[in-house]
């Protein structure tokens, strides 16, 4: 029997599949049902430091190959997150706490109010003001706020980074600067979709991030050009919804991989995609370690 | 599935501030499965089906209010049918609806009695002038109504009405309105809540399963997919009746 | 009958519908063919200063929503690539001669070396060294390119943008800013793809561009963008595969389209892009022009 | 599709430098298709059909060497079924082959006889150590060899045993072969050119009808996905014969 376990940016995790930031990832019980449908850990939905309602609808538009959201990083704040946390650790995986902030204050702020096992820094939503790619698409940012939430915490920090930019590996370099431990990519591409009835943008806030299997290609890239180039381990996400688009990710680099989208095929996905990754390795004779970045080293 | 564009076919005054919405095209829901409508330039919201091709909406706020100023050949986007609707089960069945709760209920009952099932209805509404749907559950069998005012049938709640039926002589209930009436319904049926299903409402945004602003404590159920229709026995291990979220996920309390 | 006829950056078309560079773009013939099947002109496969067989195979890959290529830019170089276009001429509709160098001297030499009704500068082929989007994410590389074309050609020059920026709009500018009769966005997505069974990267070149609807709500959002922010005509491009794709396109702020890996479903695309948008024209009872850029101005 | 994984099963040496690949899994061509063939780490080239699950290749150069370093056992990466096949028409029908070209008439051949048409077989090699699938073919039916040095059969090239038959009573004339070959076989064939059918060779890169690079001049048809089997009277109207393409687009002429 293959295992599955191993470190990943800092945990220690019994696979390496998890719930990516921001879906079905409001409350406790529906992070700690992923946990208790087999996710290795489960990323909490962005928070940060006051209640925001999001954008109105429609937040979600389906597109060929994904969908588009904007969602507007609707949220409680801080203040009122930590018994979902509490209650999703009763999944009895880590906890990751996906949180946001307009600068290094706000997201040390986020961070030191809330008791996570590990922290994801969001500087990579494509689609509200002031936060996420905004300020996540200039190294300098990502180094400084790394740095800061680094320095108000002691547990591992992760910073989820914007291919909306023409070099995600000079972001992943300013967030291992910063004392990242680990990098994850990616976020969603900036996307739209128009209603060709009546010519209006179908999101209530008219752009948005794509997701799904679409970006799978661009996530893919991504992750192998960080793991490349950097020394922190690279969490892989985008378009993954089945055993081989993880083994794909890993291939190219990833420690660990996130499913977002495929989620709205239910929590089986979890159970599927480690089935399938055990059948693989187990199949091939290899390890997880073995299979990680192999992509890079054939000739 | 992008938002296809429906055609307001009829508006039809229910009561001073529920209408009824037609469409163009059709579609083939199961009764207690809803639609997202996106009404343009305001919001996307969810509404059961009242008819194969119609919503029955009650004017609340923005998108509601939006809605009201479209009349026949404007339009709306529309994603659906969502969700899961009613299971129809046995033979005889109940009806119990608050306000504009009866509207998914009216289209189940049509069904029910198409299949030849035998169809008993309690609604309650406030007072005598916001019934609506009253000559569609006459038509189906029994119906038995209440008014908070007692301006018509049974002074009360609809529970109250409840007083008048023999519960536990059905063999399934059909639950639809507002969560304290639902609550209050289904506490008074001990004993047999395995035989009830709601509709239930919580804050749908995506109506896909994956943005989990609609999920249910403590199991994680998410309304949009997995319901919105849910068994009693399920609720009543859940937040149900006590408190739901807001659009931000912040627990919102109901009032003892 | 709605008309589709009108003034496309510079040229007059007698539909705004287009081939995309570098598909069936190689050989006069298969230009010529395009256009008799309605395309409204033709761009050709970029053509550089000398000849160049492209990348080792696989070119191209079939990803969910899409496809990723690693052409390599295969041409045989301007000096051979006249008689192509004239063959292409007999089509009827205007030749776009998409080009492609290393700097303003290279792409200027190229442009003076041809006699085509408009040439289109490729800033950002995703997969060849030294030249496309390598140079093409450089604002002030653009615009100097740009401005060098501009100089030694009398014809209309077209400016394709890639999408792998943070910024596509200030690229736009610095195209506008060096003459640019309009920008065309946008060329495909960084990209790749792993075959899981043996870890490699499937891709001779082990890199691409994704093309295909996987990208289409990508490009909507930078047509939407450029086209609120530039004076200069946007052609958009990414995804094109059906009428409704398009009208989408030109209410996003298109004035002309162009249909690439849609082709793979043959010629009939043009026609049936054409008949779709006509039907659409006079079932709402616009014009072509009320319909552009529609989508911005919805409250 | 991404290309399948397929793992050869079998190499059979059929002359020095032609091997037939057998593959699992097999597939469901239509004889005349062919496979994009990734021979990993090299390029990706195009190979017709010589079985349902397999393929005859000669050695030329960099792909095909590295594939002949391939044993049972390994792997290649594989995309087909691509192109459109052979049309079989009528009762009694010529295969005329040259070289490895040979090999998808092999296939066709046996799919006729198994639809119960009568198969004549005449096949030109440089030499009789050449010669592949010799007895498949005599087991359809009449074969004419052909050798250009007489080490075997009728001395000279394929359409030099021409004339020892009679191409216009088939109903059918089938070609695969090296394009100066078939061109001759074509001419010798005039007044009944669209009753014969030839796979013919392009650069193929994408084999989706998108990248250009097999077009023929001057009706721009993609032999990638309209062919490779292209019926000879659309031929003569094309560069067949006098140029093909090389990888880069440049013209390469076939010497007179
Ligand atoms: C499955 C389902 C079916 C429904 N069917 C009907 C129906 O048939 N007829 C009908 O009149 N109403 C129905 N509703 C309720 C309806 O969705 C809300 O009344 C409507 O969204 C109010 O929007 P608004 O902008 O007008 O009001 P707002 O001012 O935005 O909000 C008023 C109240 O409506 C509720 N609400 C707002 N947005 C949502 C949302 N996205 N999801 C859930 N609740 C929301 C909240 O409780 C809020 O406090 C249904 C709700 C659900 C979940
Ligand atoms: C539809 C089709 C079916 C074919 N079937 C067979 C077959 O059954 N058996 C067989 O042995 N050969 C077949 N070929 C030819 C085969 O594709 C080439 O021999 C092979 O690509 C040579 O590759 P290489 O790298 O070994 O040689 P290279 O050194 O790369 O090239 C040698 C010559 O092969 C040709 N060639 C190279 N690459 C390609 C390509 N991508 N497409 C077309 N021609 C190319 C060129 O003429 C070139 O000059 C077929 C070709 C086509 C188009
Ligand atoms: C509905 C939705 C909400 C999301 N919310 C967040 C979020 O709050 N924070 C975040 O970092 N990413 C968020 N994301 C991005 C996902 O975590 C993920 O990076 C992206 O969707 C790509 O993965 P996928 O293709 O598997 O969905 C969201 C994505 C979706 C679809
Ligand atoms: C096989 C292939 C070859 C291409 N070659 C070129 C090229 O030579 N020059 C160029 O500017 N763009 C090239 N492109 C990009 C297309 O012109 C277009 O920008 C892109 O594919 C997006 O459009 P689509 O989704 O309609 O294909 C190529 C695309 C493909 C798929
Ligand atoms: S509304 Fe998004 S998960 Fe239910
Ligand atoms: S090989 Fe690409 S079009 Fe035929």
């Amino acid at each position: 029997m293959a295992t599955l376990s191993g470190a990943v940016g800092g945990l220690v995790l019994r696979n390496p599949v998890m719930l990516a930031a921001g879906i079905l990832g409001t409350t406790g019980s529906s992070l700690r049902r992923a946990a208790r449908a087999g996710a290795g850990c489960v990323v909490t939905k962005s928070v940060g430091a006051s209640p925001r309602e999001g954008h109105p609808g429609p937040v979600v538009v389906q597109v060929e190959g994904g969908l588009i959201n904007a969602m507007g990083l609707p949220n409680p704040s801080y203040k009122n997150f930590q018994e979902e946390i509490d209650l999703a650790r009763q999944g009895g995986v880590p906890v990751v706490a996906s949180i946001f902030g307009d600068g290094p204050e706000e997201f040390a702020e986020v961070a030191s109010g809330l008791d996570a096992d590990c922290f994801e820094l969001n500087l990579s939503c494509p689609h509200a003001e002031r936060y996420g790619s905004e300020i996540g698409c200039e190294p300098s940012n990502v180094e400084d706020i790394t740095r800061a939430v680094k320095k108000s915490v002691d547990v591992p920090v992760w910073v989820k980074l914007t291919p909306n930019v023409a070099d995600i590996v000079s972001l992943g370099k300013a967030a291992q600067r910063g004392g990242a431990n680990a990098v994850v990519a990616i976020n969603t591409l900036k996307a739209m979709a128009i209603d060709v009835e009546t010519g209006r943008p179908i999101l209530g806030n008219r752009f948005g991030g794509l997701s799904g299997p679409a970006i799978k290609p661009v996530a893919i890239r991504c992750v192998f050009d960080l793991s490349a180039a950097l020394e922190v381990p690279v969490i892989g996400v985008g378009g993954i919804s089945s055993w081989e688009d993880a083994a794909e990710m890993i291939l190219a680099g990833a420690q660990g991989v996130q499913v977002g989208t495929a989620l709205a095929g239910g929590y089986g996905i979890f159970g599927e995609i480690t089935a399938g990754l055990e059948r693989y390795l187990v199949r091939k004779g290899l390890t997880l370690m073995e299979l990680r970045g192999a992509a890079r080293k054939t000739p | 599935m992008r938002p296809v564009n429906a055609v307001i076919r009829e508006v039809a005054e229910e009561n001073p501030t529920v209408r009824t919405f037609r469409f163009v095209p059709s579609f083939d829901p199961v009764p207690g499965q809803y639609l997202m409508v996106w009404v343009r330039g305001t919001d996307e919201v969810p509404m059961s089906f009242s008819y194969q091709d119609g919503i029955t909406v009650q004017s609340l706020g923005e998108a509601t209010e939006a809605l009201f100023c479209l009349g026949p050949g404007k339009s709306v986007g529309l994603r659906g049918p969502l969700g899961n609707g009613f299971d129809l089960v046995g033979d005889r069945i109940l009806l119990v609806g608050g306000g504009v709760g009866a509207a998914p209920l009216a289209l189940l009952g049509e069904r029910a009695r198409e299949d030849g099932l035998e169809v008993t209805s309690l609604m309650g509404f406030r007072c005598s002038s916001d019934l609506i749907f009253r000559s569609r559950f006459e038509k189906m069998g029994d119906l038995v109504i209440t008014t908070d005012d007692g301006s018509e049938g049974v002074c009360g709640r609809a529970s109250a009405g409840l007083e008048r039926l023999d519960p536990g002589s059905y063999d399934q209930i059909y639950l639809c309105g507002p969560e304290p009436m639902m609550m209050d319904v289904i506490l008074r049926c001990r004993g047999f809540e395995s035989r009830i299903q709601a509709s239930i409402n919580r804050y749908i945004k995506c109506g896909m399963g994956i943005c989990g602003s609609c999920c249910l404590d403590p199991e994680g159920i998410r309304v949009c997919v997995e319901g919105p229709v849910i068994r009693a026995d399920r609720l009543l291990k859940s937040e149900f009746g006590r408190y739901r979220r807001g659009p931000g996920g912040l627990k919102e309390y109901y009032r003892r």
